[in-house]
């Protein structure tokens, strides 16, 4: 029983079609942070375990290459890493004394770029992704048909990443792949 | 000869594509750019279809989406297509098309006795009869029903594709005719981001069914090139707003394909469903003509002056060589001179008696005779105008009088005035007022919602002159786009050069009068055509009472015909308001309802049809399952393994196989669907203690406990195990169908009512793949993939140990759902798989058997646990279930702990969960059979309980129940009748709910 | 179909929230000592007012926050949306109460 | 009255019709009543009808501030029924089914019941044993039930997609249930009691309710006062209303329902069909349209306006379970107000006010008890106490817990 296999939920689907690619992330580290990230605590803990900042706008991004911190709420944000997730939790839970748990498995991500990226993401999301208002380096918890999603906006080219629960992967995918036609 | 209308040129057909199509079985030829409606005018045809009631024949009267009469079955089969407007049907080639409502054709149809019999069929007649004898009702109601109903649904599937898609912009017109042109082109010139849609397959609105067509198009064309140029301008042509929600939600329907005709859309979908989020909203969606209401209004030939116009100057069609135009205002003369610059014999016959030198000079010029003060007193021909009799009008208007001129004519171009269409305005919240210089109503923006900010512009404000919707246009495009922080300039609308009639006043005259009162003689003054409603009927409505707008709508039924009104509301309004001598608004006027123009259903549900419907939720287990052939059960939106069925196995047999495997050696089951939540912080106790029933203050750490959950009504709502991980850490379960509930129920305590407790709630539902193996061998077989030592005194019953499983991370929980030795092992789901695998592999030599959800539920019923949502109902409270030691005596508070204690909640008698077991060991109850008081002969009889699980249990060797009974808990070892709904009555003993191993030795094992 | 404020996301569709009743009802303290009827007014009896109405939102679809808003229950158009610490924005025309 | 037949027709036909009588007068109001019963639906004229027929109580005026009928009994999907699971409910709603029975006879006016059947489908073992209670309860009632399977469900309805997301395992069919005309019900009961001596008042708003020392004594109304020896509530979505006017408050809350229709098409379901698992609740009306029943939406509003997120999801499974009617067109929507109990069963009570009585909570299932709550309603308030058929519906029940949790008993999902 030594390497099991490290399976996602869509085993690394693609979608190639004219003028939309989808892909999914391999298996991706992710960390649920909680606690007052304007305390010194907090911001202390991520620049010794992440060597991040806590600055971070409401529906905003930042990454610094091994490490990508989203917020989803005032005193939530997700953490995407290279490190062991439990490692960083029962740190942040020993250092912050609030809330850290491992969902690396709870979602997947697709990555999606293409032209048609902005028209297939609004077929499903009552969100709106125009450039002006939806920039790079912005993200957004939203619906994606039935699907609760985090959104995030990495290129202007563009490169939108879709963040979904791992039992409605399928959906999202199936979806995506439909409206790829109608766009 | 083919099209014997069809113009020698003119209009925006493209002459170069002659398309081929069938009406009721007979060939015809059009062009590219016709409608069926002007493609079956350019070849003669008038008669297009049946009215709903009398069956009366009838033909286009307009050449828009108000068109009430020619609607057709387009298609046949699948494609097939019911009530189809052929005035919006784009002519392609090999269209086939059908008239409705009739048989056994259009030009027989038995159904046209009704109009014999119709003095016998006034409004609301149905009301008065087929009451007797009551047993006939239904019989009667069979012929009603089969005489109703227009076309015939498709009886196959929908095989064409829909998209339904969200858009954002700053401003959104509505109406691409010279008001929303300009007032785009003038928002747009600013960089506001804006959408402009337009129900026609070209834009320009009323402009493209002017006289001089060819200027009137290059105008447009120059506008559109602009707008085409411009990044942030979104053009949709053959696209309706069909309804403006609150805040400036509007939603359209984008007709893709349907133009191509059947299949010939390739892979875009049929439609398109936009529902759009605008800052703002520019309404300029014109306006609707009038018919004047005159005797026998509603034969084919006659229609609205500017539908005649229209198929003159947009689609080179001459509706009729002998054309009476009759108008009570100065827009129809227009059309008198196109008709008669197209070849016609036009006579012009107008109302009033004052008409303008200029227009009188024009008429002059061109040969065309003018009656000033008279009126059509009747119309001669049923399928089709042969002849009107025009007589003078009195100064009144109120009757007729003089000589009868008899003139013969084909078609007659009838103007009542102009309705604005304040549809949008309306839906948006707005209120609307009465503007006696149109006679119609206008929108009142004093009157709007703030929430939905818009502006009104062009025909649908009131304002029917070309070179006013402009200037409206750039004005509402200006404000929108200042309101949203854009500039923008009038500059950049091209001026309009086409020159047009001056409008004088309108002289309203609601209802042209005949030598006969109203509703008297033969012939019918149609106000509602489709619905087949009449001036008689309205006074009909008026004289028993209905009187009020709403009253007379649904008495009558006017207005509520697929055209919803859009030439007969006001008409109705006015007719009622000269009976009771009111002022139209005092009479007041309808809701405008979405949608504007009927709207596809498949179309509103978008691509979330068929495998988008709803998600189907799986665990990182599923496709073993699948390999090892599990038929599943919908739990929730969860595909849940049911029973694995071995060849020549029906579900019985599985079960009883797999329930048996169980308590014998070992079986597994996919645990993984188990809502989990992690709860973190140093008040996570606090919040065990409030929401759930029992203690958590001294629960050890790597401790399980099971807590069940009470709304504040004290009902229960959920169960689950709960286990601490740490001093101030918990991993708690829930029921697969409740977790969503209890998730948002924690959060919404935590959050509204103890904002300053420290707790972090987060789903880990998804993030654990769980396999609970259960049975005398489980320790066994977990020994040979763990490094946990799970003898029985380092790993008692209800405690959590970390390890590893088959080499990976693992949570292994000893709890049980089957009173067996049981472990449930978690591990992020990314392994899922791999641990099922291995289990598979290990457990062969134990005999391992992978199990269902109904073996489980087997299982647990033979020990008497409890399923959320089965045995309870959510009505009982944890006493009912017998299950007093699960509440703590000693807490303050918990959630639902009042409510235990109200009157109701706290007197006996009330139905208690028990065992029941059948005097013949062989029946197996039907869940949700009831037990009776007494037996009686025939219902009704007394009910004190029911059935809510009920099983043959291969362990207990016989069937099992589970039930609730009236003060069950004193009852046990008395004998209950159960009466069924065959007649057939079982006797059955009540006993303590457990079945198997009452002392509980193993799962202690 | 509504924009609401998040106050913590801000502007977003209706179909991201879902309503959850009237708000500034707490929970009563040393229930064991109420009434059948005082206990019955807590969980049954509302206000349902037919104008002005302070009631819970819920940001399901995004940050899953729990926030209170003050909307018209006529014109269905929100006057305001407060975090739960916030105090309550006063009722329009009616100058300080809240 | 004028009574109507076949012969009236054909008479009146000869005459142009000229000759029919008002439905119902339009008096002025008078400065007192024995009752006054306020609210125009279908729920308080028929009230008003039976305690004038029937109580021998004719001084009784029906207020109302809009137009008669124009609340939900004009706005629902006129579905009639009384298959439900609780004794209470089997009680109330039965009573109005035997009533439906013989209405267009007692009426003089043709209110098109039509028992065409109602079929509720289950598409899960949970809705299998949710059917399966309910059918033996409602049998054990003495009410007609019976089970289908997938089988005899597609034979009773061809057009339907057995295999839908939640397969159709099953059915509960209630052949006395079926359909009615909503407005010629409202009518039918003005025109009898207005024949009975009631005073119909419409575009008249009740502004205030006079109370004194705890007994009611009248209205305060947009014509004035008007005296009154009992007062019967029968507002329904303005219940809290009336009942803030009246100085408590009621254990309600008010809604937007919404519901739709299509084109009228010919003849293609017969029966009413509900699915609570898909979400599906359509029938076709003698005109052809097929009405189809929305959900409600989840805040208090009293705009007659609701989402249109929830048209979506009413369309969507509409065509998932009748896959062809998705060429269909919706041809209106619109919405309603209901004014719903936590038990989602409805209000038949004395109130803290003496003579002041309340008929109301009946949220997304009045119709179907017209008859029988206003039967139950008019008599209770004759006799000062709710007879056996309303008692069990009285607003202690919120405080004594005995609730007529209808909705609870179908159950959460496990």
């Amino acid at each position: 029983m030594d390497n099991p296999v490290i399976a996602t939920p869509l085993n690394a689907a693609k979608i190639d079609t004219d003028g939309l690619t989808v892909a999914e992330l391999g298996h991706t580290s992710k960390v649920n942070l909680r606690g007052d990230f304007s305390s010194s605590t907090v911001n202390n803990a991520l620049t010794t375990l992440l060597g991040m900042e806590s600055t971070l706008a409401p529906n905003a991004f930042v990454s610094n290459g091994a490490s990508t911190l989203f917020w989803l709420g005032p005193n939530e944000r997700l953490i995407y890493t290279d490190s062991d997730p439990e490692t960083i939790a029962s740190q942040w839970r020993d250092q912050v004394g609030t809330g850290a748990v491992d969902v690396s498995d709870y979602s997947t991500v697709l990555r999606l770029s293409g032209p048609k990226v902005r028209d297939v993401i609004v077929s499903g999301a009552p969100f709106d992704v125009h450039p002006d208002e939806f920039k790079v380096g912005q993200c957004a918890q939203t619906r994606f048909g039935n699907a609760s999603i985090l959104l995030s906006n990495h290129a202007e080219t563009p490169v939108f990443q879709m963040q979904v629960r791992w039992s409605f992967a399928e959906y999202a995918f199936e979806y995506i792949k439909r409206v790829a036609n109608y766009v | 000869m083919s099209q014997p209308q069809r113009l020698s040129a003119g209009g925006s057909i493209d002459r170069s594509k002659l398309l081929s199509f069938m009406f009721d079985g007979r060939q015809y030829t059009g062009y590219q750019g016709d409608t069926l409606a002007s493609a079956l005018l350019a070849n003669g045809v008038r008669l297009m279809g049946r009215s709903f009631k009398y069956h009366r024949p009838r033909g286009a009267i307009a050449a828009g989406s108000e068109e009430p009469n020619a609607l057709v079955q387009l298609e046949t089969g699948a494609y097939t297509e019911p009530n189809t407007r052929a005035t919006c049907i784009e002519l392609y080639d090999g269209l086939v098309a059908k008239s409705q409502n009739r048989w056994p054709n259009l030009e027989f149809d038995v159904g046209a006795v009704n109009s014999l019999v119709a003095r016998f069929l006034p409004a609301g007649f149905y009301y008065k009869t087929f009451m007797w004898p009551a047993s006939m009702w239904m019989t009667y109601e069979k012929f009603i029903r089969k005489a109703a109903g227009l076309g015939v649904s498709p009886v196959d599937d929908d095989p064409d594709v829909y998209h339904g898609t969200y858009a954002h912009c700053d401003v959104l017109v509505i109406g691409g005719g010279p008001a929303g042109i300009a007032a785009a082109t003038a928002a747009a010139n600013g960089g506001a981001r804006i959408i402009l849609l337009d129900e026609g397959n070209d834009f320009g609105g009323g402009l493209l069914g002017t006289s001089d067509n060819a200027a009137s198009t290059s105008y447009i064309d120059g506008a559109l090139q602009v707008l085409e140029q411009n990044d942030n301008v979104r053009l949709l042509s053959r696209t309706t707003a069909t309804g403006y929600y609150d805040y400036n939600y509007i939603t359209a329907l984008e007709k893709v394909t349907d133009h191509l005709g059947p299949a010939n859309g390739g892979d875009a979908p049929r439609q398109r469903f936009w529902k759009i989020r605008a800052k703002q909203v520019v309404i300029a969606a014109g306006s609707i003509e009038r018919p004047l209401i005159f005797a026998d209004n509603d034969r084919p030939g006659v229609m609205l002056a500017n539908a005649v116009g229209t198929y003159i100057n947009r689609y080179g069609v001459l509706p009729g060589n002998d054309v009476v135009v009759f108008t009570n205002n100065d827009s129809a003369y227009q059309v008198a001179l196109d008709a008669a610059a197209a070849g016609a014999t036009v006579t012009t016959v107008d109302t009033r008696r004052n008409v303008s030198s200029e227009l009188k000079s024009k008429l002059e010029q061109n040969n065309i005779r003018l009656f000033e003060g008279h009126a059509i007193s009747s119309v001669q021909g049923s399928k089709g105008v042969e002849s009107v009799r025009i007589m003078q009008l009195s100064e009144d208007g109120e009757s007729v009088q003089g000589q009868a001129w008899e003139i013969v004519c084909t078609c007659v171009a009838t103007s009542g005035g102009w309705t604005p269409s304040c549809h949008m305005f309306s839906q948006s919240g707005g209120k609307l007022k009465y503007d006696e210089s149109i006679a119609g109503f206008i929108p009142d923006p004093s009157k709007a919602k703030v929430s939905s900010p818009n502006f009104s512009a062009g025909a649908c404000n009131g304002s029917f002159t070309t070179h006013a919707c402009i200037e409206q246009g750039i004005a509402a495009g200006a404000k929108a786009a200042a309101a949203v922080g854009k500039t923008a300039s009038a500059s950049s609308v091209n001026a309009f050069a086409v020159s047009e009639i001056a409008q004088g006043a309108i002289a309203p005259l609601w209802l042209v009068p005949t030598v006969h009162p109203v509703g008297e003689g033969k012939a019918k003054h149609f106000h509602d055509f489709q619905n087949d409603v009449t001036a008689a009927d309205i006074h009909l409505a008026a004289r028993e009472g209905f009187v009020s707008v709403e009253h007379l709508k649904r008495y009558t039924t006017t207005g509520m015909a697929t055209d919803q009104g859009k030439t007969s509301n006001l008409n109705a309004l006015a007719i009622m308001a000269n009976i009771q001598g009111v002022s139209i608004p005092e009479v007041g006027t309808t809701t405008f309802r979405p949608p504007y123009t009927p709207l596809t259903f498949g179309a509103v549900g978008g691509q979330e049809s068929r495998e988008l419907f709803i998600q189907e939720r799986k665990t990182p287990m599923h496709e073993h399952h699948v390999a090892n052939g599990a038929v599943f059960e919908d739990v929730g939106d969860w595909k849940r393994p049911w029973y694995f069925p071995q060849a020549g196995e029906d579900m019985h047999a599985a079960v009883q196989r797999e329930t048996l495997a169980v308590r014998e050696s070992v079986g597994m089951l996919d645990a993984s669907t188990l809502g989990k939540i992690d709860i973190q912080g140093k008040d996570a106790v606090k919040l065990l203690e409030m929401v759930y029933t029992n203690n958590w203050q001294k629960l050890a750490i790597g401790s399980c406990r099971y807590g069940l959950m009470l709304n504040e009504h004290g009902m229960i709502f959920d169960d689950g195990v709960t286990t601490r991980l740490g001093e101030n850490h918990f991993h708690m379960t829930t029921t697969t169908g409740g977790a969503a509930r209890v998730m948002s129920w924690l959060e919404e305590w935590l959050q509204t009512e103890w904002p300053e407790w420290e707790v972090y709630c987060t789903s880990v539902t998804e993030q654990w793949a769980v396999m609970a193996i259960n049975g005398p061998n489980a320790r066994d077989l977990l020994q040979e993939l763990t490094d946990i030592d799970v003898s029985k005194e380092s790993f008692p019953f209800m405690t959590m140990r970390e390890g590893s499983v088959a080499g990976v991370p693992a949570r292994v929980y000893r709890i049980s759902f089957t009173g067996e030795l049981s472990y449930e092992i978690n591990v992020p789901a990314r392994y899922g798989r791999h641990l099922i695998e291995a289990l598979t592999e290990a457990g062969k030599k134990y005999d391992l058997v992978p199990y269902g959800t109904e073996a489980m539920h087997v299982l647990r019923a033979e020990k008497g646990f409890i399923i959320v949502g089965q045995d309870t109902d959510g009505t009982v409270t944890p006493h009912d279930m017998d299950m007093d030691w699960i509440v703590s005596k000693t807490k303050e508070e918990y959630l639902g702990n009042r409510a235990q204690v109200r009157v109701d909640t706290k007197r006996d008698k009330r139905p208690q969960l028990i065992g029941l077991l059948t005097e013949d060991p062989t029946v197996v109850l039907p869940e949700g059979a009831h037990i009776v008081a007494e037996v009686l002969d025939k219902p009704p009889m007394p009910t004190i309980g029911h059935v809510t699980s009920s099983y043959m249990s291969p362990n207990a060797g016989r069937s099992i129940a589970l039930a609730v009974l009236q003060d069950g808990i004193n009852r046990k070892g008395e004998t209950v009748s159960l009466a069924m709904m065959d007649g057939s009555v079982h006797q059955a003993l009540v006993t303590d709910t457990v079945f198997v191993d009452k002392e509980g030795v193993r799962v202690r094992g | 179909m509504f924009i609401i404020n998040c106050p913590y996301c801000g502007d977003r569709d209706q179909t991201e929230f879902s309503c959850h009743g009237e708000a500034h009802i707490p929970r009563p303290t040393e229930t064991a000592k109420m009434t059948d009827d005082e206990w019955g007014e807590y969980v049954f009896f509302r206000t349902n007012p037919k104008g002005y109405h302070r009631e819970r939102w819920l940001h399901d679809h995004g940050c899953r926050r729990w926030f209170n808003a003050l909307r018209h229950t006529v014109t269905d158009e929100f006057v305001a949306t407060y975090k739960i610490e916030d105090p309550r924005p006063p009722i329009p025309g009616e100058g300080g109460r809240s | 009255m004028k009574a109507y037949s076949l012969f009236s027709l054909a008479r009146n036909a000869m005459s142009y019709h000229r000759n029919w009588q008002q439905a119902w007068r339009s008096p002025d109001p008078k400065s007192k009543y024995d009752v006054v019963i306020i609210g125009g639906g279908g729920h308080g004229l028929a009230t008003a009808y039976y305690l004038a027929t029937q109580c021998g109580i004719s001084n009784v005026a029906v207020i109302e501030k809009g137009w008669l009928g124009g609340g939900n009994t004009g706005r629902n999907t006129t579905i009639v029924r009384s298959n439900y699971l609780l004794d209470a409910s089997a009680g109330m709603y039965e009573h109005a089914m035997k009533l439906w029975e013989g209405l267009s006879q007692e009426l003089n006016y043709n209110v098109m019941f039509s028992q065409r059947g109602l079929l509720h489908l289950a598409h899960s073992v949970h809705d299998m044993q949710e059917i399966g209670r309910r059918g033996n309860a409602i049998h054990l009632n003495g009410i007609d039930s019976e089970f289908l399977t997938p089988e005899q469900v597609k034979e009773m309805l061809p057009i339907i997609n057995l295999n839908c997301r939640y397969p159709v395992m099953g059915g509960l069919l209630q052949k006395r249930g079926g359909t009615a005309r909503h407005d010629a019900v409202a009518w039918g009961y003005a025109r009898g009691a207005d024949a009975a001596g009631v005073d119909i008042i419409q575009n008249c708003e009740v502004t205030g309710v006079r109370v004194e020392n705890n007994t009611v004594v009248g209205v305060e109304t947009s014509r004035g006062f008007i005296g009154a020896g009992k007062v019967g509530s029968v507002a329904a979505g303005h219940s809290s209303v009336i009942a803030e006017m009246a100085g408590f408050k009621m254990p309600l809350e008010c809604y937007p329902l919404q519901a739709l229709v299509s084109e009228p098409i010919k003849p293609i379901i017969d029966c009413v069909v509900m699915s609570n698992g898909i979400h599906v609740y359509v029938s076709q009306s003698d005109k052809g349209e097929l009405v189809v029943g929305s959900g409600s939406d989840a805040y208090n509003s009293y705009s007659q306006r609701g989402s249109f997120d929830l048209i979506e999801h009413t369309v969507g499974p509409l065509c998932e379970l009748f896959p062809l009617f998705s060429r269909l067109r919706m041809l209106r929507q619109w919405a309603g107000i209901v004014d719903v109990t936590v038990d989602r069963s409805p209000i038949l009570s004395k109130t803290p006010v003496k003579n002041l009585y309340f008929n109301c909570g009946w949220g997304t299932g009045g119709f179907k008890a017209t008859p029988g709550s206003g039967h139950a309603f008019a008599h209770s308030i004759a006799a000062g106490e709710m007879n056996k058929i309303a008692a069990p519906f009285s607003i202690d029940r919120f405080n004594t817990g005995a609730l007529i949790d209808e909705g609870a008993a179908a159950a959460v999902a496990h």
